[in-house]
């Protein structure tokens, strides 16, 4: 059954040292969430970025938060370069794991399907291949002269994701963003922030059920109504710009990434 | 007479060219010249009556062939059904491997750009994989990338059936060589010379002393570029767009 | 591009010998086109259920058009067994690749994904698996101690389905049945008839979108109103309970097979 | 009072007693008994305030929680989303094997029965595996079936956390013991003793002199069964609901 909690409970309810899995700006990026598990000052995260992160990630390593990061990439789109990202890649302060976007999804499929991994092409005489203790190089069992990739299961503890809209029964519509679905399926719990609460069944709709993630998924919604913001919620509003820019300007020394969290906190 | 062509226009024009005969392309995050090469190619197919051109933008509503996440990207580029996708990159080299992680020694990279993104996978599954990067310089056309991104070449014991097709920056224009593993000077933009290619690309390639210019685009294209492609981008890159020059 | 068609020229379109994906009765099954199929002589052909079968498999088998059936099981439900599938079970005119519903939709995911081979939990001590050649049992990559099936991946030349709708563009709208949106990615064409056919993109609604199959998957499309009948259209109308038993008591017999098939033939 | 407690909805009561405890519990396809079952145990712990039960009948539009087509079960049973389901057997052995294929030499099998469906991977992943087969006879369970379509146990080298929790018949309830691969006889249904058992039985079990009955529903449990469970039975077995004693 799910839970509906407010978005501080919920943020009471993601643990210190957890592997979080998060969805990328401007689909169902959760930076409102976000920046509560700050406040709370949340700790040693092994985030997992579904497949690449943005401000809500830069944002919890800026913090502090993050111990691990599993990630294709990490950008502000059209306001350039993650600021606190690239200081923490220089000063060692995260453990990188470097993937490719697609290697992330067949690790997360891995664990859709219960198996402890997965093949998937190319990425041979790649150095991100190199880094990976966690891939290997095998041969195509049909076929001893491929030699092919392998990538282990990856299940997140927890995924974190915004999204349009619930109903009161814990279902949640995603639409077509279903790189979220697969990583609610992958994860133990999903928690998701929303903008409304649906009184009526979301699979009820035959044309809407496809877009939807079933509640047995889902341990827990809140209630967070631009829960998106800065970043954008796909196919619902925008990512805001100028406040990203304003982000990026701020978060270009440690001290100006504090000045901007704590101003965003107090005006929350 | 309007506005001269500009460099960015001419880029935009230049790949709708080297799109010329696929049927479905698709454009990563932060690209808006591929995306709008890409939507100059439908809108000139479109208008000459020539065969539909599928267009694909990552972080598009609009302009979005798919309904099932990102990861639908790359197994329809699996499946063969992709035909040509971009690739940047902080450096390149002249075996077409690509760098998007950062300089120096990896993992504490004094300069990190954002990372790999799918190129390890595209690079091997696209056809036509276009290089694209604005800065020619000795910085980004480098003799060995820092770290590889994605490998220009394979050896047979791997699944590869696609790779680099041309390199595209802001002064020339490159075709690369497969079975060789080399890069080939095709053109120089208008105000390059060969030795100015020479001078500010850090590998070495084939016919260095090539005289070809790249073409500029005819009056309708250029409108065309300035109307409704510029328009069509504003959705997802709206700072792009309005620094194009256009009406209005 | 997708290819607008009539029923009967779609039925031309699909090649004797060629490895057929279908959908399961009452889901998004075509019984409408098969009848066509058989109407034409269509013969050898390499069946794929995704992953089951039932009475538009069971005539295929009768009107001697399978070579080679790959499937989870036949069935006709409530009806019963599959009379004519059992008679070429006894008689050995067909080819059997006895299959286990999960294992068929990991080898659809392996085309879909374009890898050669998928692993799988389960199956082994299974008669099922010492069956096939296509299957392997081998050492789980990440830990030698366990032993996991790979499948081969597999790829139908064609798959035909029925579906509620297409659009004029050529997307089908499946609703929440995925296993027929995997068998479309995994298949090289997807041959697909509609009750209804929409002016309106049915992408444009993003509350549908994420159940529409994207024409880039679809080669054509034909309006066959009541094609999914007498088996069911999954949320448009169900079975029609008494011309399948109708069918089963006819069948049970070569004869009264044939006398089914022409009476349907000559109504059509 | 109202007309005696069918066979049927003894044993439709029987499995909803098997499946107490469970949050997740799926039907597949041509099972009305087990779907009527799970939907009782649904209906019985709305009714006494206890947990929800969440039932997902493959083939339903109204009693299904996915979304993601029918792959959906599979993958959810194997991310231990999923702690019951439901395994016939045209023939099913004392170790628990369970053959959905056909009886003599496969291919070729003189009786072919539909196949194997999900049953040789739910079987390892499905915690509680309830195996219901409404002929007892010295046919129907044998000493070692034709064809393993699933087996009943595995050794160390295979993953598997699920496997037969119970065999439920129309004469009898077996439980499993996974460790002894074996049958062990728990209840005899009214109307037959053990030596009946004994006798229509193909292969051995433990408590072969079970004396114990098989309990039937109470009146209030058989009017839900008569009532809401029938009509839930509708949308997906009319024939089967129709059939069932009640009201109209």
């Amino acid at each position: 059954m799910t839970d509906f909690v407010t978005p501080r409970e919920m943020a009471e309810m993601i643990p210190s040292g957890c592997k979080l899995g998060l969805a990328p700006d401007d689909y169902a990026a959760a930076p409102g969430l976000v920046r509560m598990l700050i406040d709370r000052g949340i700790r040693d995260l092994h985030v997992v970025c579904a497949p690449i992160g943005g401000m809500q990630v830069d944002m919890l390593i800026g913090a502090g938060a993050v111990a691990t990061l599993e990630t294709s990439a990490v950008s502000l789109g059209e306001a350039g370069g993650a600021p606190c990202f690239s200081r923490a890649v220089r000063d060692g302060s995260i453990r990188l794991r470097d993937a490719t976007c697609p290697a992330v999804f067949a690790g997360l499929t891995a664990a859709e399907k219960g198996v402890p991994f997965m093949p998937i092409r190319g990425i041979i005489g790649s150095d991100v291949l190199e880094k990976r203790d966690d891939w290997k190089v095998t041969s195509n069992p049909f076929d001893d002269a491929e030699k092919i990739v392998v990538v282990s299961a990856i299940q997140p503890d927890i995924a974190l994701f915004h999204a349009p809209e619930a109903d009161r029964f814990g279902n949640v519509r995603l639409g077509r963003r279903r790189e979220t679905m697969l990583l609610a399926h992958a994860s133990k719990k999903a928690f998701v922030t929303v903008e409304r609460i649906s009184e009526v069944s979301l699979l009820d709709d035959e044309k809407m059920a496809a877009g939807v993630l079933p509640a047995i998924y889902v341990s827990a919604v809140a209630q967070l109504e631009k829960g998106g913001w800065p970043t954008g919620l796909y196919a619902e509003y925008p990512r805001d710009g100028q406040e990203i820019e304003k982000y990026a300007r701020a978060a270009r020394s440690p001290e100006g990434f504090q000045a901007y969290v704590r101003g965003l906190g107090s005006a929350a | 007479m309007s506005e001269a062509c500009t460099s960015r226009e001419l880029m935009i024009y230049t790949i709708s060219r080297l799109l010329k005969g696929v049927r479905h392309v698709a454009v990563g995050q932060s690209s808006p010249m591929p995306a709008a090469g890409a939507m100059l190619l439908r809108a000139l197919n479109q208008r000459d009556g020539l065969e539909h051109v599928q267009v694909s933008i990552l972080g598009s509503v609009k302009h979005n062939s798919f309904t099932g996440g990102a990861e639908e990207l790359f197994d329809c580029a699996a499946q063969g059904r992709l035909d040509a996708f971009f690739l940047g990159g902080g450096q390149i080299d002249g075996r077409g491997n690509v760098n998007l992680v950062g300089t120096g020694d990896y993992p504490n990279n004094p300069v990190r750009w954002p990372g790999s993104f799918g190129s390890a996978y595209l690079y091997f599954l696209v056809p036509r994989v276009i290089l694209f990067r604005e800065e020619h310089s000795l910085r980004s056309l480098v003799e060995r990338v820092d770290f590889v991104s994605a490998p220009g070449v394979t050896d047979e014991t791997v699944y590869r059936r696609g790779g680099p097709h041309a390199l595209l920056t802001n002064a020339a224009l490159f075709s690369f060589d497969r079975e060789a593993g080399r890069f080939r000077l095709e053109s120089t933009h208008p105000g390059y010379g060969w030795r100015d290619i020479r001078g500010t690309t850090g590998f070495s390639y084939d016919n260095e002393q090539c005289e070809v210019t790249t073409p500029l685009p005819d009056e309708a294209t250029l409108s065309l570029i300035r109307g409704r492609i510029r328009e069509e981008l504003r959705e997802c890159y709206p700072q792009f767009a309005g620094n194009m020059p256009g009406p209005g």
